[in-house]
């Protein structure tokens, strides 16, 4: 087994018992200034919503199956039993409701935060979301706006049934008015979350569920927020950027490690921010390495790689000492599980691309 | 000829509340609406000047001095009406047709004027009125007042109420069901206005859906209905007047929303792009212009000597002149090319600034004319 | 506690159909459905299948041999009988949940358990068999199956009809509103069964809609409907037949479509990963627990002493091989890498070829461990 | 006024004037072999359904308002009359149902051509299309297959109101399964829908509805296919490429007419083909050039932009003599129409970009 298996084969494994057995209900400590907890990432999701809801009465969450259920993944785990049935909701099962809901939530004062099961599961509730709330605010010229958060998990590797491991963020992207942010750690995913939830326009809040447990982190119990649209170093490296975010940050930080046994310095980019794109930081690391990957799950024709892709070229084309490769699912469907490690780019695909980027 | 029968399918009027006759009688057993001359004056004011309104859009569209218009006439006395029945607090949720509800409710002419002229800025609101852009979109607007009015409701701003405006056609919508449905479940403040004209463009009602009414399909989501006259600007007022108090303070065992299907008929084209002859016989509108709701208001209002031929020759002087004025603000709107990129996001994106210096440059470069406008 | 009581909301038995009671004996004035002995111990014998298969698919999910997999103890009775009531020509488009209404009408088990194991090749379709793969986004097969029905009226095959399975749930999506609306519209040969088991995930069956039933639903398209004891498989083999029959050859006045809400109780887990205990009162599914379907149709099939002890145990022994058969064959499957290439067009693009090459030589170069499958 | 202005402006008067007046019912001649026709772009899309009507029983079209009414746009004119209700079918208002009843449809053994009135009502049908037909295939391992044909007006231009002027293929080009095709001329468009129709996978056809009348031009009466997958190029050119498609290929050519003046010779590519890409001719045509711009209307950021510059980057970067230029519509929703004709690529900026990439 590679590393990245290895890796896989632990979130897998903890996943599964904690969505077999019953969930434990977290227990909040009464003085929260200056401590940390020591998080997975969906608990820090978690933890996001309860300080965020317990500092402003306007925010609420809403959703399938998020309340005495705490979600599907525990995402929401036992803020129904300390926000109660009208802050916490369990709606009824219609995307286009609870989003189109939210957008009205928003308008009326409050701060909805809105759960879809699965990205699969969001197209019943495209229209609201990509053509109704991405537009409040240029429709009205300002004088309205749709503060809302659409919260989702993302991508694949669990085993999962059809449908329920989509990648689509390039959707999302190519829609003006729309912000999208995913977190790749603990840390940043309650920092994204509070700036999210805060956010006066409708942010996409990508939750990469394969590494929803695959680790822990220091979390502060404290709000704070991690500003959208700056993308995070997690590697320094002069020889070549490796661009990714979610779940594909650690293969990508896996594959980085071996690189460097043969001489290889990678420098791995978690853009965090999908829209807006931090071209800066893009840019720099790119000029300073002149070489560079974007690892991503969705299929590779129209993929957010092409938007990074293009934008290099357009930017640093004279730096360029090879092509950006772009490592992406195919463009295929992912396919069902006994075949889903060879359509995700794995740690051995994005060292492969590295070496061929390097051997330009 | 399915599509020739359409129009006969809604012409019989007993399963409906009705206060005047088709000449603005009053019906025996009817009440009329607790309002105070004044109150009755106005609404008819609003329901002339909403006629006119029309009128002079269509034919600014035909002069090409705006763009595809979507008329009203025979339908406004309904929107006036609805509106009428709202608290100041309350909000509106418009389509592209409910031009005089819009008015009614605040929004000034020019604004309604604005968008046909090519400026968002009509659809922007001032901060004391509450009625949103209109929905083009159909039935998408049907789940988003949901959820505002669910949010007065967790709010506790208990005299606030929403009121939602759609068409027949929208009934078929998704959005239409997973609305209303929410809205039963989560007994929100909302009242919902169908305005079956029965049409929808080409489409007849009874091509839209088998079901008898379209007021009965609320019970789908354990939600009130009434069906109502909309050529009969008292029982639409009176219908909604009571769905709103019922919204904000329901009686024992009574729920919050309300749908009613308000029945009417579009007497004239779906926009001016639209040839209803193509589809529908040119004499079905007869049976309704006889039921024209101004000439059925002021009928009742002469016959109660509320209104005299002086009263209604102000009231024709001052709506020609407040149409007039509306154009002219209109028509006097520029637009800002910067506006583009302003209104994306709270604050600009780099992106944005990049984009937006580069067309600074190119208007530049260039002159404006390099982008002149067509048609203009 | 509104999520404690929604158990007991459907235990008034008086407004469905039923022809046995909770201990398999026939209603007085009920009527048994016109099947041969054989046919009955036939249906019997599903039945026993699909309880048994539930029961070792739970526990392959244990031991990790499946993925999620979602029970239907308690369900089994009606989607048996659904399927029973089908002719070879029809089809069935049904859910993840439908593991038995897809075996019956001809899915062999080992394609079942296909899917569980990450094959796709479970959802290819023998040439003789109108199961559709199961749909997992809830509601979106329902204006699919009216499509298809719709297809068959145009094409004038009057012999087929289209079963369309889904949920509680499923009612409040836009899906369910649209499909269904078209059906009454387009007066198409389908047949919807809603299998309301009362919960959708932790929503409660109250909590999804205000409508006092989900049958009634039906009246807002101009719908048949009707409501069926779904814990009885003689019952809803009467109710699905009967639709069936109408959808073909419908007699005057009357239409094609029907609604059937079969009203079930789902005994287990939402899914293995589901906990149930978590959102609903442990001792929730004991009224329906006495209400077995599988006791009741052996109860009925004791007293008319069509199924004896020998039979049982013939039954028992044949369902255990089969499904020891049907687990050897899924666990045999090979997947290969090429058909993440092979389906996606009907001839493949350039670009999917160069990256089904890329992957083969990744293969090559690196070994298919560099790969291995997780938990594998 | 440009030239492109005033080619616009001519459209726009056709345009208004076709749809404030009854429309008349074009007479089909008996005889049709050999025959052409002087047609407009949307009259030829409407002979390519009759053609195809005519000849297999199979094919239907649905929509809203495509029967008595011929369709907003005219693009069913007399169809119904042609074929009678049951091939010319009037829906329902409800997009999901559309797309999901001709998925079904297919299923059945019928052809279904759906009209989605315009491409920015598609979204409630999203699910359908993107997350279902896309796949009957992929998930029964082709034993089924969805063989509809989805076709959408798009774009601005117009001066429609809100939500008329949408362009936004990327979203579909990036889902696989889909095919994506748009003509520029009226031969294409009877020659592509003639091959959508009769491919065996979903294909969105999409309808330039600047140029729905903006010319007329010799269409064969009797059926032909253009071919699925394969650019066009409508200019010849050394120095540069101009990468465009639908309506946007009209001012690129006028572009390439002035830029000509100034001795600079473009080759413009009209790719016709969204999805499959014809990626061949694409770094051919750049190959030979070594400079290229793409023009479309759709926000450029996540635009089809994006996938061709990656594209040529990828496979002929050492030819590079400039970056890939990405000419689109702003990051921003697309303005009413005061302001639309600054928002979409004027001739003057396609111009002034194929200057920069010359100057480089
Ligand atoms: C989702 C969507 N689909 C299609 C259209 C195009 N369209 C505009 S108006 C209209 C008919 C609406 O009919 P109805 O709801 O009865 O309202 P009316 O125009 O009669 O007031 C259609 C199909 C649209 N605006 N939105
Ligand atoms: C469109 C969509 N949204 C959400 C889900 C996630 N989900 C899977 S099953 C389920 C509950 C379905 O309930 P019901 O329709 O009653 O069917 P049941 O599972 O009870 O058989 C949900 C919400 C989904 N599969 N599809
Ligand atoms: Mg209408
Ligand atoms: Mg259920």
């Amino acid at each position: 087994m590679s590393s990245y298996a290895e890796t896989l084969a632990e979130n897998v494994e903890e996943q599964a018992e904690s969505e077999d057995s019953a969930p434990e209900t977290r227990e909040k400590p009464e003085d929260s200034s200056d401590s940390v907890d020591e998080l997975t990432l969906v608990e820090a999701i978690c933890d996001g919503l309860y300080t965020e809801m317990s500092q402003d009465e306007r925010v609420m969450a809403l959703g399938e199956d998020i309340g005495r259920n705490g979600g599907v993944f525990r995402a929401t785990d036992a803020l129904y039993e300390e926000f109660g049935e009208h802050r916490v909701v369990d709606t009824p099962l219609a995307e286009s409701g609870i989003i189109g809901a939210s957008i009205g939530l928003g308008l009326s004062g409050m701060r909805p935060v809105a759960e879809i099961q699965f990205m699969g599961f969001l197209y019943p509730g495209f229209d609201q979301l990509v053509s109704q709330a991405s537009r409040i605010r240029s429709r009205s010229h300002s004088q309205l706006s749709a503060p809302i958060v659409v919260r989702m998990p993302y991508g694949g590797g669990i085993r999962a049934p059809e449908h329920h491991s989509e990648s689509k963020e390039a959707f999302f992207v190519h829609e003006p008015g729309l912000k999208v942010v995913t977190p790749s750690t603990p840390y940043d995913a309650k920092g994204l979350l509070t700036a999210a939830i805060r956010d006066p326009d409708p942010v996409i809040f990508l939750e990469p569920k394969l590494i929803y447990r695959a680790f822990r982190e220091e979390v502060p119990q404290e709000s704070y927020e991690i500003e959208l649209g700056e993308a995070s170093i997690r590697r320094e490296g002069s020889d070549v950027s490796v661009f990714t975010w979610g779940a594909m940050t650690r293969p990508s930080l896996i594959a980085a490690e071996e690189l460097a046994e043969d001489g290889i310095d990678c420098e791995v980019v978690d853009l965090r921010s999908l829209s807006p794109l931090d071209i800066d930081t893009i840019v720099d690391s790119f000029e300073k390495t002149g070489r560079g990957v974007v690892v991503h799950e969705a299929p590779k024709t129209g993929g957010l790689g092409a938007e990074i892709a293009a934008t290099i070229q357009e930017e640093a084309m004279l730096h360029q000492e090879a092509p950006v490769k772009r490592i992406g699912g195919y463009d295929a469907h992912i396919p069902l599980h006994a075949l889903e490690d060879y359509y995700l780019p794995q740690a051995v695909r994005i060292q492969d691309g590295i070496h061929d980027v390097m051997e330009f | 000829m399915i599509h020739a029968q359409s129009g006969l399918h809604e012409q019989d009027e007993h399963d409906r509340l009705q206060i005047l006759d088709a000449d603005g009688n009053v019906h025996p057993h009817a009440t009329v609406p607790d309002l105070s001359d004044e109150e009755m004056l106005a609404m008819y004011e609003a329901l002339v000047l909403a006629r006119q309104f029309d009128q002079r859009a269509i034919s600014l569209q035909r002069q090409g001095r705006i763009a595809t218009y979507a008329p009203m006439t025979g339908q406004e006395g309904s929107q006036v009406a609805t509106s009428y029945a709202l608290d100041e607090q309350d909000w509106l949720f418009p389509t592209y047709r409910d031009h005089a509800a819009k008015h009614v409710h605040g929004r000034s002419l020019s604004s309604l004027l604005a968008p046909l002229r090519g400026h968002r800025e009509g659809y922007a609101i001032p901060d004391d009125v509450n009625v949103m852009p209109e929905y083009i979109p159909i039935a998408t607007q049907i789940p988003q007042a949901m959820g505002m009015a669910w949010g007065y409701k967790l709010q506790e701003q208990n005299d606030r109420a929403v009121l939602c405006h759609f068409g027949d056609g929208a009934t078929s919508e998704g959005d239409f069901h997973e609305g209303i449905n929410f809205a039963g479940v989560f007994d929100v403040p909302a009242v919902f206005v169908c305005n079956n004209n029965q049409w929808a463009i080409s489409t007849p009602r009874e091509r839209q859906t088998k079901s008898e009414t379209l007021a009965s399909k609320a019970d789908a989501y354990g939600v009130d209905s009434i069906r109502v006259d909309g050529l009969d600007p008292l029982a639409v007022y009176q219908a909604t007047r009571a769905a709103i108090r019922k919204a904000k303070d329901p009686g024992p065992g009574e729920s919050r929303p309300t749908l009613i299907e308000s029945i009417q008929y579009r007497f004239g084209a779906h926009t001016t792009s639209d040839d209803p002859s193509v589809y529908r016989p040119e004499d079905e509108p007869e049976y309704y212009r006889k039921r024209d709701p101004v000439d059925r208001l002021r009928g009742y209002l002469e016959s109660e000597d509320i209104l005299t031929d002086e009263r209604q020759a102000a009231i024709d002087s001052r709506v020609e002149d407040r149409i007039e004025a509306a154009i002219d603000e209109a028509e006097s709107l520029e637009a800002d090319p910067d506006d583009i990129f302003n209104h994306v996001y709270d604050e600009m994106s780099d992106r944005l600034k990049t984009q937006r210096d580069e067309l600074r440059e190119l208007r530049e470069k260039y002159g404006d004319d390099a982008f002149s406008e067509v048609l203009e």
